[in-house]
């Protein structure tokens, strides 16, 4: 059922966590004597803090050391420091579709299959060694004051409904962001044509901002009433005092999950303990600390407040919508990027 | 009996090696961009040959175009703004008995100290068109905030925040060396005191005016986090957000037109580096330190100095006092909102997260090293640039002063991919990309250009006789050039001090593509912050630094108590 | 144009006492000069007159007009009309020679062209009328310093205050100047306080002059009594050249140490004394049966155009005189010092 | 101490051109004077020799060293040894008086006791002995002139250059540094080039002078031959006092206009002619009998201490003469202009 409180909770089926895939024994020793890994990732500090402190207390004599990235920054600082023969990282971490394909082209990624994999689901295998480490939702952020709770749309076409009232008064981001992208091309993939006019005509009614930091400030003023496709990472700041003023809710129809993808890089000074770091991120006691940090794990016997289970018990399971890798997103870029533009009025 | 001088080498030896230093530290980063802007595809990816297509692209891009229009607008309000409260304050709060002046100039300086992203977060909460304060004015009073935050002249207004105090800070030295004899002239042909300053001591502050005009215009020009943050919903595209857009931020990156426009933004400062060397004409016109002394006194205003003194406070709380007050609320609350009371919300939440996290505190200490010891560095390396740039018969001087100023010129990502691929061939090794000294290196670089225009007003107003008379003394060129020209530019020297250390304590995006997970700095993980979060910890993140700041400064006495004179 | 009254003025910088209590008066157009060794506070009280800075104490007044009294009254200096040369020039180096010159006439809104007149005339007169577009910097210090002396001129002022205007112009030119001040002075009447350190300067022009030593009054009186008459040791020392000699006298007769006769000085008081002498008014070659003559021996001489200088032996002490005859540096002379030449102290 | 030759040393400042093809030799140990007008090229020319600026052509050359030879040789000023007193005195303002002076012995690594010890020296020597803890804007402007002149002394130079280093000390104190300069100058000899404006200086101190107008030189002697024997009317009139008067001679007789009787000037050219006539050679009130006495009367007077100085009418033209006694304003004066007194240019 559909919840109006601050924080949507429902306690959904998590199902049952199967059994331990380790990588082999050879792996491992070698990774133990690489002793590090490097990661690039587009999350923050204080979400990753807690998943590599969780790893580095199961994988005793494997540091990871995490250094945070824009997604672009990040591929093309490998790129530059592999052409300049530097070193590199060695897993990188992005959510960044056309990123991930255009990097997986270039040989940036290690064919490696992981022993998780025939556990997993369909979805979170991305591409030849590329795995979802969290499959994070998109949600609409409201401002209460402005905007009252009873008064606020549940889906998307309602918002569009609403959008002349709202006039000037709904947010987003603009498409240049990755999540954006990500979340209105998987939204289209869904309702096609239907979900273009839908946002033509909130487009027409918009603004967009180029970060969720402004977004959500200008929320909170009153400046925006509410706010769609805005990344889920901002829940673990609506608690609280901040939530006497703003709410969220995953609208029934727009909210796709995005993948957050991980994948070995070819370069690799440390693809043992890459590997080691990667079959973890992926296992469930991965997912659980992918949890802590905020993260939406995917994987079945994960419990956890933000996971995916809870999104799918609230959207339900029809409107479920997962972001893929698909070839098609980089082609049909330029077309997304076009339209969504004319219809925010760019 | 004559005493015989210790032997010593020629003084164009030691030119010629900070010239070369200049050239390798300037000039080096500059090449990669050079030819990326020439070349077809990335310098990252293998193959590609030489082509003019990404001018050919660039300057046939009317949106291009557009962003130099808006770019050049909002650089010529900030310029204008900033000089005249800048060069305001620096004659009247150092020259004059205006009330409370200490008082007052510590309230102009503190925006310096901030970065831009959390003053914008001040700004935002208070003046924004939904913001706290302007919003309490239009409910409660008759008043309202004229100007639209989101506009190319709100942003100025910002910008004008931290442009003023920088201006302040470049003419503060010039005041302070002007001969009181020469106002003494001017009162006594006839000049009200305001007469005086104004005929007298503004247009002595040429060099300083001109100069800080043009390092405010090229930075204005180049500056991101304003138009991302502020422009962005109003799709106002600044050259900066361009470039970035097509870069960072594009389907498909087009380093070859970024570095085209980083080009193009370099030929513009050289062309504003001629203009003002013009404007200027023979130095010797601005000289305000003579070989013959006079005692130093300010000047009485009298009862016109509570005007002036109630002009700037007004002008102080509208753009300083306000959205400080801003930033500490957004720090202290969990949430700042017009529509909650911030009381009910206060919290030390945002300070907790930070101090809980060892990334940060390291990043706090790394930025620190960095600011500390690599803002004394770049201090004394840039001291020596401009004796030799100035007060030397050097042949190539001219260059040097265009090569300060280049830095600035590049937006600050295209600056750290420019030092990633100099290191890459002159440091194979990475040690050097790799450790703090890569990114100290970077970041000195590019303040170069607020430094040397520190130093170059005060130069300018030492007169030569001065140095002449310790070369007949028995100094070489560098024992005149340090034991006078130097010595008497001691306040500018300190000036020049507190605006690298702040201004190298925030600086973030040259290092993106030089940081490693060990070399975390303050402004990366700022920014990394503020893209993704609300105001408050990125305000918390601006007081602690604000704090330090202050403290590592001495309360603002370092900068304040230098003095040229006894 | 107003008198010039300064009464009890003192000025201290720090615990350096630099006027004790000065008190003088100049009278409507008079020309009146300081005179006084190397810091002993001439600069500081023109520039407490100008009202650059405040007396300590003391009262300044502009014929009725009170300009400064004590921390009650302190007319700023724009509002004293005075034209003042500054020691130190203090021409402004970012105006050209002609804006240097017009700017008191710009601040009295003087017209265009009646500004740009008279900076030419003044300008010529200080003789750099070919050098009206030139900046400061491009100047020789006697340029300079007559381009302060132009801008004090141009306004035409109630108070001329002059700190050494000349001390860097040449003979010629300082009697052309020394001469176009005196008329102008004549002419508009402008009461006028001058410094010098030039004796012939300061005796030639002033109405009269006062001489002073650490910030005190020495002397005040026309340029004759000052030499003729001075009040003490140290004026008639300071003002021109003047021979001490120390003494016993007793019955109008003073005996000079190594000198085998005495002086005939009428009027000597008995006891040790000390008598001063001209060095002109000794006569070199005398008339015979002249009284006081005495021979004296030549130890240094100097030229000095006009006439020699020469230091003879008076028995122990040095005796300066003038003559125009050359005489070899040992050989003697015989000199004779009139009684009326002699002053005792 | 070596000699100073200045070889065909030009200098332009843009299309000015300051010095002419200057020529000049200063002995060694010579104390050298240049004399001339306001802007004509005297700071110039010690800057040249000091290194300060680069002539555009020429040769400079101390003893047999060539520190400056077109471009080719161009010894930078440190390292030529010069002790240098700046018109503009240049004082370190951020230097205490000690510190001022005692940097060029810093320079020469003095040790700590022996440049205080000399830096006291030379102190008490300008009589600043009591100011060594002061900063330049604390002194008065003479005081820091002296410093500026004790700077130049310290460290013992090769070769002192003197711009005006008197211009703003009194007539006692300036008579003072005369002498231990003098006394200086021939204890350790080195070789002196002063500028001055001071006449008396210039003939009193000088061994040599030159004169010289806008580059170029007049005449270089002595005092006694420069002004005895002027090279030209301007060097006349320039050099002390000279009175000018044109006529027209024939056989030995000059007519002056307006004066009924000739003047005897044995050996005067037929034709226009100019006179020269130095005024203290003119008698006032001559012996009976006397050729060239004529009644003139008196056009102005000035008293100069030592003398009055009277304007007299002689004809149409005027007459400077010297007298010690007192003549009223347009009374009449005999006077005679002796025949040997007369110079003809
Ligand atoms: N930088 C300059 N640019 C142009 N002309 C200059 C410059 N410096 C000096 N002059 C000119 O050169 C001439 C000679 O100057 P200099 O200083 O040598 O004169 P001076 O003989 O020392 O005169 P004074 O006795 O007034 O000091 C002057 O006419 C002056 O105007
Ligand atoms: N700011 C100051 N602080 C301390 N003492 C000062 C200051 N200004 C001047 N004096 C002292 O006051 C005294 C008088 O100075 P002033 O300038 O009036 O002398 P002056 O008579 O003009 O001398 P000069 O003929 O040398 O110019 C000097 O002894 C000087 O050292
Ligand atoms: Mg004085
Ligand atoms: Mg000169």
């Amino acid at each position: 059922g559909s919840t109006s409180s601050a924080d949507p909770t429902a306690s959904a089926d998590v199902g049952q966590a199967s059994a331990v895939t380790p990588v082999d024994a050879s792996t491992l020793a070698a990774a133990r004597k690489e002793g590090e890994v490097l990661l690039y990732t587009n999350s923050e500090e204080q979400q990753m803090t807690p998943v590599i402190k969780a790893f580095e207390a199961a994988n005793p004599g494997i540091r990871v050391r995490s250094l945070t990235l824009g997604n672009q920054e990040m591929f093309q600082r490998y790129q530059t420091e592999v052409a300049s023969g530097g070193s590199t990282a060695d897993v990188v971490m992005s959510s960044d579709a056309v990123g991930w394909l255009l990097f997986m082209r270039s040989g940036g990624v290690l064919n490696y299959r992981d022993p998780n994999s025939p556990n997993l689901p369909d979805y979170a295998l991305l591409g030849p060694g590329v795995y979802a480490f969290s499959e994070d939702p998109v949600i609409a952020v409201f401002n209460k004051a402005v905007l009252p709770e009873d008064k606020q749309p549940t889906t998307m076409a309602d918002l569009a409904k609403m959008a002349p009232q709202l006039d000037g008064k709904i947010g987003a981001t603009a498409i240049s962001n990755v999540i954006q992208f990500g979340a209105t091309s998987a939204y289209l993939q869904k309702y096609g044509d239907t979900g273009w006019k839908t946002l033509e005509q909130i487009g027409a009614h918009a603004g967009l901002e180029s970060d969720n930091g402004p977004l959500v400030t200008k929320l909170a003023q009153g400046q925006y009433a509410a706010a769609f496709f805005v990344s889920g990472t901002v829940r673990a700041f609506i608690v609280d005092d901040v939530a006497k003023v703003v709410n969220y809710r995953y609208l029934k129809d727009g909210t796709p999950l995005l993948p957050r993808a991980a994948a070995v890089t070819s370069a690799a000074k440390h693809p043992n303990a890459a590997k080691v770091w990667l079959n973890w991120l992926l296992s469930v006691p991965g997912q659980e600390a992918a949890c802590t940090g905020g993260f939406t794990p995917y994987r079945d016997g994960v419990k956890c407040d933000f996971g995916l289970p809870q999104v799918k018990a609230i959207v339900g399971d029809q409107n479920l919508i997962i972001g893929t890798f698909d070839a098609k997103l980089a082609t049909e870029q330029p077309q997304i990027v076009a339209r969504f533009n004319k219809a925010f009025g760019r | 009996m004559t005493l015989a001088l210790p032997a010593v080498r020629r003084p164009s030896i030691g030119w010629y090696v900070v010239w070369g230093s200049t050239l390798v530290v300037v000039v080096g980063p500059v090449v990669p961009i050079l030819l990326a802007s020439l070349w077809s595809t990335p310098l990252y990816r293998s193959g590609g040959g030489f082509t003019l297509a990404n001018y050919r692209n660039l300057l046939t891009d009317s949106a291009w175009w557009g962003a130099v229009g808006n770019s050049a607008l909002f650089a010529s309000l900030t310029t204008v703004l900033s000089v005249v409260l800048g060069v305001g304050a620096a004659v009247l709060l150092t020259r004059t008995n205006v009330p409370f002046r200490r008082l007052l100039t510590g309230v102009l300086i503190l925006p310096v100290m901030l970065p831009g992203l959390v003053l914008i977060v001040g700004w935002m909460a208070m003046w924004a068109p939904s913001g706290y304060v302007s919003s309490w004015l239009s409910l409660h009073t008759f008043l309202a905030f004229p100007v639209d935050l989101y506009t190319v002249p709100g942003m100025a207004l910002v910008a004008t925040t931290v442009a003023a105090p920088t201006v302040f800070l470049f003419c503060r030295g010039s005041v302070l060396a002007i001969d009181p004899a020469l106002e003494d002239a001017a009162r006594s042909a006839g000049a009200r005191p305001l007469r005086a300053l104004v005929s007298v001591t503004v247009p002595l502050l040429r060099p300083a005016v001109l100069n800080s005009a043009l390092l405010v215009f090229a930075v204005s020009f180049e500056v991101l986090g304003l138009p991302l943050i502020l422009g962005f919903s109003k799709d106002i595209t600044f050259v900066s957000t361009y470039l970035y857009g097509h870069w960072i931020t594009a389907a498909s990156p087009d380093q070859g037109l970024v570095s085209a426009g980083a080009m193009f933004l370099l030929v513009c400062v050289s062309g504003l580096l001629v203009l003002r060397n013009r404007l200027l004409g023979d130095l010797a016109r601005y000289t305000a330190v003579t070989g013959k002394a006079s005692a130093r006194r300010t000047v009485d205003l009298g009862g016109v100095r509570w005007g002036v003194f109630a002009v700037l406070a007004g002008v102080l709380a509208v753009l300083v006092v306000v959205p400080l007050a801003g930033v500490a609320l957004s720090a202290f609350t969990s949430i700042l909102t017009p529509l909650v009371t911030p009381w009910s919300v206060l919290t030390l939440d945002n300070f907790s997260a930070i101090s809980g996290n060892p990334i940060w505190s390291d990043s706090i200490v790394n930025s620190l090293l960095i600011a500390g010891v690599g803002g004394l560095l770049a201090t004394l390396a840039i001291a020596v640039i401009s004796v030799v740039a100035h007060r030397s018969s050097f042949r190539f001087r001219g260059s040097l002063q265009q090569a300060v100023l280049w830095p600035r010129m590049m937006p600050g990502l295209v600056t750290g991919m420019a030092f990633f691929w100099s290191f890459a061939i002159l440091d194979p090794s990475g040690a050097v990309r790799a450790s703090l000294w890569g990114i100290g290196l970077a970041f000195a670089v590019r303040s170069l250009a607020l430094g040397y225009g520190v130093f170059y007003p005060a130069l300018a107003a030492i007169g030569l006789d001065l140095d002449r008379a310790a070369r007949t003394s028995g100094a070489t060129w560098w024992q005149a050039s340090v034991g006078v020209a130097l010595r008497l530019a001691a306040p500018a020297m300190a000036a020049c001090f507190v605006l690298l250390f702040v201004s190298m304590l925030n600086d973030a995006d040259p290092a993106v593509f030089l940081v490693t997970d060990r070399t975390p700095v303050m402004g990366l993980t700022m920014l990394q912050l503020a893209a993704t979060s609300t105001g408050g910890a990125v305000a918390a993140f601006g007081v602690i630094q604000i704090a330090i700041t202050l403290a590592v400064l001495g309360a603002g006495r370092l900068f304040l108590g230098v003095r040229a004179h006894a | 144009m107003p008198d010039l009254t300064l009464t009890s003025v003192a000025k201290s910088f720090g615990s350096n006492a630099v006027l004790h209590d000065l008190d003088l008066h100049v009278d409507e157009g008079e020309f009146f000069t300081l005179l006084g060794p190397s810091g002993c506070g001439k600069s500081t009280t023109l520039w407490s007159i100008a009202g650059l800075h405040s007396p300590d104490r003391g009262t300044i007044a502009f014929g009725d007009r009170v300009v400064f009294d004590g921390g009650r009254i302190d007319v700023p200096p724009e509002r004293r009309n005075c034209g003042v040369v500054f020691q130190s020039y203090a021409v402004w180096p970012h105006l050209s020679v002609h804006d240097n010159v017009g700017y008191p006439l710009k601040l009295r809104r003087v017209g265009h062209a009646a500004r740009a007149a008279r900076v030419r005339e003044v300008l010529d007169l200080v003789e750099l009328g070919a050098y009206e577009k030139r900046y400061p910097h491009e100047l020789s210090g006697g340029q300079q310093q007559r381009v302060a002396l132009a801008r004090a001129l141009a306004h035409q002022p109630d108070l001329l205050l002059l700190d050494e205007p000349f001390s860097n112009l040449d003979a010629k030119l300082r009697e052309r100047a020394r001469e176009w001040l005196r008329a102008l002075q004549q002419r508009i009447g402008v009461t006028t306080v001058f410094v010098t350190h030039d004796q012939d300067e300061a005796l030639s022009m002033s109405d009269r002059l006062l001489v002073m030593d650490q910030g005190r009054v020495r002397q005040i009186g026309t340029p004759e009594e000052v030499y003729r008459i001075p009040a003490d040791e140290f004026v008639a020392d300071f003002v021109g050249t003047v021979n001490l000699l120390s003494g016993r006298a007793s019955g109008g007769q003073v005996w000079l140490a190594g000198l085998g006769q005495p002086l005939t000085v009428p009027g000597a008081p008995d006891g040790e004394v000390r008598l001063g002498v001209r060095p002109e008014l000794v006569v070199v070659q005398p008339a015979p049966g002249a009284v006081n003559t005495v021979a004296a021996k030549v130890r240094s001489r100097a030229f000095l155009g006009d006439h020699y200088r020469y230091v003879v032996g008076l028995g122990e002490q040095d005796l300066v005189v003038h003559s125009l005859a050359p005489v070899e540096h040992g050989s003697e002379l015989t000199v004779e010092v009139p009684p009326g030449a002699i002053r005792v102290f």
